[in-house]
């Protein structure tokens, strides 16, 4: 490969260039800081920071569903007004705000210079201004809350007329600074996506070739791809609609020309492939935690690695299956409903390829592989539920409904909760050099996989009955009036109760072992990856000498070899 | 603050320096938010028969020669790699201020555009077609200035033959920047 | 030590260098672009709306392409740098495809656009009534939009 | 299944109901396949019965059976769903079969506006009937609607019926649909409508030809003319049927 010369040649100066780092103040080092791993950290703190927020608010919702009319402490009553704002904001954080940043920008940041065997990211100075625009949006959507007229109400989706006229949504200030937020917002992740993409290209290990590249890593290199392929129409509708909103002009307004559908277009050229945006980085998450749990080599890696890209192929052209009833031409949504159904085979051939990997394997249940076994058991019941959407006929009833719900978050929790959970517990002896307490840990994996299955399982069976989305009260509708939906909507927010309360248990445990767990070397787990080869945590830096890649990453229990695994690094003899 | 350049930008897999390969994703990223914004007005222009009527009062003259200036100002900035490609700094710099000329005059030639349309009444809320015009022109224009702004600074390195494989990257982004007025002048001054 | 000599030193095997070229021949691709520039202005002169658009936008495909291609040395570039900008130019071809559908047309399967069709209508009245259809469409803008926001 | 959560009450409910069983018993196999194979491995493969772990790659052509297998078969049941879901799509949202009746749905913050037809039969004639969040149909009559919305985006949807199709401002859109049982159901708003969406929602009453001509005598007017042609056209479609 061509590289290996010069990085040969670099690696020379490799005392030089990081000899003068020890010298940094705290505001250097935790403020301003230039090192791929702060900047990672600061991400995740900031994500769990706003999911925090984000849980807090169906906290507030789902109270309301269950409860309707009764004050919910701390908010009392809950006004439509608010509802809308809440459910909206939920939306725009869990996405925009917690899953991104968590999944891509703080794993990403975190892992890519660590797992390809070099020193930081390609644009340290960029990567830091990323997570600075990205700060600056999430404290513009906080604010939004608090303008004169309360934060934007007309969902996540932020379908025009309603979110183009203050007349329509009567948030004249709420809605453009959402909207500016978001628009920010994916400025700060084009930045960081340019950088994960050139340091994954250009900074490689010597001998680390396309198939030695970690599962985690490439799915966060094909998330950031998809992501820049698919947000330039929504940044440009985003301006689009901020003009509309701010000085008036017509882009969605039908009577001056312009086309409310066009938004929906807009909005979901970017909302479809930003699902897998999510979903890949939290399959390549599992893809690591598996083998390294199972003992085992990963099933057929580049079965992976080209389902994975032929999702996010497919992801371009399955859009318009959120718009199936939303006023497209019906011939169009069979083709759509074609290439939707069609995604579900690489979605499926992964899922097979993990199971696959257990069978033959020597199983240790730590929590990090509880919670990856979770994704998985989880993760199918999202993919299977979601057919009833992707097939147009059943759509027709099943849109926007308490099932749509009910499907989406059996996806995004197991990828931004659950998958989350799995990396970091993984990695946290990498972060921090200490590992998490595993007891608490599995307590905190029984009180999260259960109670989760409580609040969503009721919600599919509510949204077939007809419970339909975003209605602050459903009982003002005759049909949802029956007891027995009233009750499941009640066991889902008290399960709801449940799932939050013991996410105290985690950050008790992750703060409390931050300072005070057991000590962990530099490779705890015995597992193969470059940034196990790093002490824990790592010096800014990383590696006192540079790695070079041998082999791939999943060579465990390779027959005729001692130890159970065979790191990248080692030479073979 | 220490800035030392870490071993990661200097490595180069794909032989492409570092700063060149995150150019090109730059202008990828770029392709798709003007993309997105014109295909959205290629549709609605299509659809509309009176948006031709709409387009003929745009300025052919202003739009020619603002294609024309950019074009000569892409020209200075090939020149201007060039030169930095053979080492010669001050020559670069030179061959940049050039091109903030070009860049300079087409502002100009823009104002002095947009100042006689809106003194006849066609102003950004005018209607959808001039709610587009003046929104792909102006984000175009953003990156006009955007782009000049940066030349400042690498010219300003360039004369004392600092960094000089950044003039080529800039040339990248103005030539990028170049391209889109290319598609916007038929799009929006010649169809009519 | 700058980043830039950092980078620019290497001249490694893996980093290639076109031959570089003798001003003029870039000023010879420069007058060829002003040669299509002027054709691409006369082309609508001749009043044959097909030969419009091929002088307007085929003219535009090409010199589109010979500034990526000599200008910014895409003809020297690696192959893939290529891949990634088609890959772009890809999402926006499918996007404009899935959208037309829909954003294009006044009518399609048990469905029409009254509104747009009147608003097109009022446009080309407006435009046959003064030559400035500029004040009274900013007129007519503000009125369709409150009437549009109030009588309902 | 899905009769006995919600009522299904037009012609084309029974053929969504039969996508959604489709879905079900195929999608339901895979679920439980993959979670049984999942479960089993993780109890078979665990430390303390399997200490060692075997060195397979999944690369070689025996072993991406495993892959290739389900893969076909996945692909065969998604055939197999597409044929039912685009055939219940086309026949609900494509098709448009002789009518009986029209009416116009009008949707706005945050109240629905249906203009019944009127004792003519016609819309568009002063003898219209339009009423507020109450829509009146009559049992086995084929029904026409034309969409509207007047402010922002709303979703006509009637669940008993299985149907649902948002309103969009500047848009007409069409459709169809055929109520065959008698009773009272809900017309939520299905889309974020604003402040008021939670509020938004009517009721469409389904009845025998005697209720409806009953309802209409009491909201046509006494003084206009006798539309004698109207009430005699309905007698005679249910004459027909």
């Amino acid at each position: 490969m061509a590289t290996q010369g010069h990085a040969a040649a670099a690696n020379g100066h490799d005392a030089h260039g990081h000899g003068d780092h020890h010298e940094l103040s705290f505001v250097q080092k935790y403020i301003f800081p230039l090192d791929h791993k702060i900047i990672g950290m600061q991400y995740l703190f900031t994500g769990i920071l706003m999911g925090v927020i984000g849980a807090l608010m169906s906290y507030a919702f789902r109270m309301q569903m269950a409860f309707p009319g009764k004050a919910v402490p701390p908010f009392g009553l809950i006004t439509p007004e608010f509802y809308n704002s809440m459910v909206t904001n939920h939306g725009s954080i869990m996405i925009f705000w917690f899953a991104m940043p968590v999944l891509i920008a703080a794993f990403g940041n975190f892992l890519i210079p660590l797992m390809i065997g070099c020193d930081d990211m390609v644009f340290p100075r960029v990567n830091r201004l990323s997570y600075q625009i990205f700060l600056l949006s999430a404290i513009v959507l906080i604010a939004s809350m608090f303008v004169p007229g309360g934060g934007f109400g007309g969902a996540w989706t932020s379908y025009p007329p309603l979110s183009a006229s203050s007349v329509y949504n009567q948030t004249p200030y709420g809605a453009p600074m959402w909207l500016f937020a978001v628009a920010l917002e994916f400025v700060a992740f084009l930045l960081g996506g340019i950088n994960f993409i050139t340091t994954l290209m250009n900074s490689r290990a010597p001998g680390m070739k396309m198939y030695n590249i970690p599962i985690v890593i490439w799915m966060i290199i094909i998330a950031s791809i998809l992501f820049m392929a698919s947000v330039g129409p929504l940044i440009a509708g985003a301006v689009m609609l901020l003009f509309d909103q701010t000085i008036g002009t017509g882009f969605f307004d039908p009577v001056r020309g312009g086309d409310p559908v066009l938004w929906q277009h807009l909005f979901w050229f970017f909302g479809h492939p930003e699902v897998y945006v999510v979903l890949l980085p939290a399959m390549g998450i599992v893809a690591e935690v598996l083998p390294v749990f199972a003992r085992k080599k990963l099933f057929a890696y580049k079965t992976v690695l080209w389902t994975a890209i032929a999702t996010g192929v497919l992801s371009f052209v399955v859009w318009a299956h959120h718009q199936f009833v939303a006023g497209i031409d019906p011939r169009m949504a069979n083709i759509f409903t074609v290439t939707t159904l069609l995604i579900s085979v690489p979605v499926t051939e992964m899922l097979f390829v993990y199971i696959g990997t257990l069978y033959g394997a020597s199983i240790q249940l730590t929590t990090p592989m509880l919670f990856a076994i979770a994704f998985i058991a989880e993760f199918l019941i999202g993919g299977v539920t979601g057919i009833f959407l992707g097939a147009s006929g059943s759509d027709i009833y099943f849109h926007d409904t308490y099932f749509v719900l009910a499907h989406f978050h059996y996806t995004f929790i197991p990828i931004a909760v659950i998958a989350v959970f799995a990396g970091i517990y993984y990695w946290f002896p990498k972060m921090f050099g200490r590992f998490m307490n595993d007891f608490w840990g599995k307590v905190h994996f029984w009180g999260t996989a259960i109670p989760f299955n409580g609040i969503f399982l009721p919600l599919f069976y509510t949204g077939a009955a007809g419970d339909h989305r975003r209605s602050f009260d459903l009982l003002n509708f005759p049909e949802l009036r029956q007891p027995n939906l009233i009750f499941a909507r009640q066991f889902a927010t008290i399960s709801l109760l449940v799932m939050l309360g013991f996410q105290v248990i985690f950050f008790i445990n992750f703060f409390y072992c931050m300072f005070r767990g057991r000590k962990a070397g530099a490779n705890p787990w015995n597992a193969n990856t470059l940034e196990w080869v790093a002490p824990s945590p790592p010096p800014h830096g990383n590696f006192a000498e540079l790695p070079n890649c041998h082999r791939g990453p999943y060579e465990y229990s390779v027959p005729g070899r001692e130890s159970d695994y065979w790191p990248q690094n080692e030479p073979a003899t | 603050m220490a800035t030392a350049i870490p071993i990661a930008t200097q490595r180069s897999a794909t032989g492409i320096p570092t700063g060149k390969l995150a150019l090109w994703w730059v202008i990828g990223s770029e392709i798709v938010i003007f993309g997105g914004l014109l295909a959205s007005y290629l549709m609605m222009r299509l659809m509309y028969d009176s948006w031709s009527d709409a387009a003929s009062h745009t300025n052919t003259v202003a739009g020619a020669i603002n294609t024309f200036i950019l074009l000569t100002s892409s020209l200075f900035a090939v020149l201007a790699h060039d030169a930095a490609e053979r080492g010669k700094g001050p020559q670069a710099a030179g061959y940049l201020l050039l091109t903030i000329g070009g860049g300079l005059n087409f502002l100009v030639v823009k104002a002095i555009e947009w100042t006689g349309e809106i003194s006849h009444g066609f102003t950004i809320t005018t209607n959808t077609f001039w709610s587009f015009y003046y929104t792909a022109c102006g984000l175009h224009g953003l990156h006009v200035i955007g782009g000049m702004i940066c030349m400042g600074i690498i010219a300003f390195d360039a004369v004392r033959g600092k960094n000089l494989q950044r003039v080529e990257y800039i040339g990248l982004y103005w030539h990028f920047v170049d391209i889109v007025w290319i598609f916007l002048f038929p799009l929006i001054y010649i169809a009519k | 030590m700058s980043e830039g000599n950092a980078a620019h030193n290497h001249t490694g095997p893996g980093h290639h260098h076109h031959e570089p070229h003798a001003p003029s021949y870039y000023v010879k691709i420069w007058a060829v672009l002003l040669v299509l520039l002027i054709v691409s202005i006369t082309g609508p002169m001749l009043g044959n709306k097909i030969l419009t658009l091929i002088t307007a936008f085929g003219i535009a495909v090409v010199k589109a392409l010979i500034v990526a291609a000599f200008f910014m040395h895409l003809n020297v570039e690696k192959k893939y740098i290529w891949y990634v900008l088609l890959t772009m130019l890809a999402a926006v071809a499918i996007f404009y495809f899935g959208v037309a559908a829909d954003v294009q047309k006044y009518n399609g399967s048990n469905w029409t656009k009254p509104a747009s069709y009147k608003y097109d209508e009022d446009m080309k009245k407006a435009h046959e009534a003064g030559g400035h259809g500029g004040e009274h469409g900013a007129e007519h803008g503000a009125e369709a939009g409150a009437t549009h926001g109030a009588a309902q | 299944m899905m009769e006995s959560l919600i009522a299904a009450a037009s012609s084309y409910a029974g053929q969504i109901d039969q996508v959604t069983h489709v879905v079900a018993i195929l999608g339901g196999f895979w679920l439980l396949l993959a979670e049984a194979a999942l479960f089993y491995f993780v109890f078979k493969y665990r430390r303390s019965r399997n200490p060692k772990a075997e060195y397979i790659t999944g690369e070689t052509k025996q072993q991406m059976k495993w892959i290739h297998w389900p893969h076909n078969l996945v692909l065969l049941c998604d055939i197999v769903i597409l044929v039912f879901a685009v055939r219940a799509w086309y026949h609900v949202k494509q098709e448009m079969p002789p009518i009986d009746e029209e009416v116009r749905v009008v949707g706005h913050q945050w109240a629905w506006e249906f203009v019944h037809s009127g004792p003519d039969g016609k819309l568009g004639t002063d003898d219209d009937v339009s009423v507020v969040d109450e829509l009146h149909l009559i049992v086995n009559k084929t029904y026409k609607f034309k969409l509207e919305a007047a402010d922002v985006l709303h979703s006509f949807s009637i669940p008993a019926f299985r149907f649902k199709q948002d309103a969009v401002p500047g848009r007409q859109i069409s459709g169809w649909f055929k109520p065959t049982k008698t009773g009272q159901y809900d017309v939520p708003c299905s889309q974020m409508c604003g402040i008021g969406h939670g509020i938004m929602g009517g009721q469409v009453y389904v009845h025998t030809p005697e209720e409806y001509r009953q309802w209409l005598d009491s909201k046509v007017p006494k003084s206009a003319s006798l539309p004698v042609k109207g009430v005699d056209r309905i007698a005679m479609n249910q004459g027909g049927m």
